[in-house]
């Protein structure tokens, strides 16, 4: 399984903060973008970074793993 | 001794804060320091109260690098960061920021070379409950 | 409530500090502080002492006008200057400075403007106790 | 009278940290710099500013006034 997790005004755009995918062979972040992008287009507005396993990624074609996290997550405003 | 990098709900105390770093080395000539707060204004609307969200484990593990890059990029001698997640009204802390040095440049260097990167870095996010609703906080670049 | 600016013997609380600082507005987002303490090396030299002479008068006299600066200058909510004038060791605390504004970049721009110029315009004067004697510290430029 | 403080490195190149200097009309911030500088030459070799009722001067024409206080003071060394 693949862990998803939505922080912050993205978040508020889906019906769960968190959400498992099916993990399948040759995967890559691409394919978890692809998929829920089109199921949540108004989340996706306010993604401006995506991690994977606490750690932010640029690359969408980054393979991914069983039991990866990933999170999309809007711009920072802490501090 | 508490963790020199830190996500808590509860306040802290600078001078705790303060306490531990001094007693990390007698070779400290300066300390610099920044506290965040709550305003009850932000760009012309009244604000009740602010809530932050984080994403926890990645956030305390980017403050940790932030930490351990700045002690290396300013030769600090010590350094902590604080930051709360919680409800916050006008005037309470949010968060905290340390940077001691031999010398008062590298220790205000680092302070401020550490909170500007933590807004760039740190995976929180803030939102402003006003009279008039809700908002999350836009960061400006 | 104390002085915002004062020359005294005794330890001040970083905290009393911060909070009398914070009284004074509901509008800080951030506070810049900086605290100066006594090192046990100094150029190399072991140092077990450090004393302090002030021209009293002059000095607290210059401490407000630099505080009445910053604040114009920066557009600060809340500053404030304490300095110690005592025989102090390793680790103690010898001055503070703390500046409060909206927002951090003046908070910080401010605290460390107050402390180079308290440096060049303050008449205060140091002198390190060594095992091998007593010398008054020549500023460098 | 004029009173004459000195501190720091200065002070103790001089056999007292303060004096009175009888004050006479016409009298200059000049004329007790001479008189003192070739009293304690070398404490003047320390002295970077001198006040004058608490505010530096650099203009040793200044006039001076009955009851005035006069500093010599090293570079200072606070913070």
């Amino acid at each position: 399984m693949i862990r998803v997790l939505f922080f912050g005004p993205v978040a508020e755009q889906v019906p769960a903060r968190e959400m498992q995918l099916p993990f399948s062979a040759g995967m890559k972040l691409q394919d978890v973008v692809a998929e829920l992008s089109a199921r949540h287009p108004q989340a996706f507005e306010f993604v401006s970074f995506t991690a994977v396993n606490q750690t932010q990624v640029r690359d969408l074609q980054l393979p991914l793993a069983d039991g990866d996290e990933i999170a999309f997550m809007a711009k920072f405003s802490g501090g | 001794m508490s963790e020199p990098v830190r996500i808590q709900e509860e306040d802290f105390s600078q001078e705790a804060e303060i306490a531990e770093l001094k007693a990390s080395s007698k070779r400290i000539g300066g300390i610099a320091t920044f506290v965040g707060c709550a305003r009850d204004f932000s760009e012309g609307r009244a604000v009740s109260e602010i809530s932050f969200e984080a994403y926890g484990s990645m956030a305390l593990a980017e403050m940790r690098k932030l930490r351990d890059e700045a002690i290396e990029k300013f030769a600090l001698l010590e350094a902590r960061i604080v930051h709360r997640v919680a409800t916050v009204t006008a005037g309470d802390n949010i968060v905290f920021i340390a940077a001691a040095a031999e010398h008062r440049a590298a220790a205000f260097d680092a302070c401020r070379w550490m909170i500007d990167e933590l807004k760039q870095r740190v995976p929180i996010w803030k939102k402003e409950i006003t009279p008039l609703g809700e908002s999350w906080v836009t960061p400006h670049p």
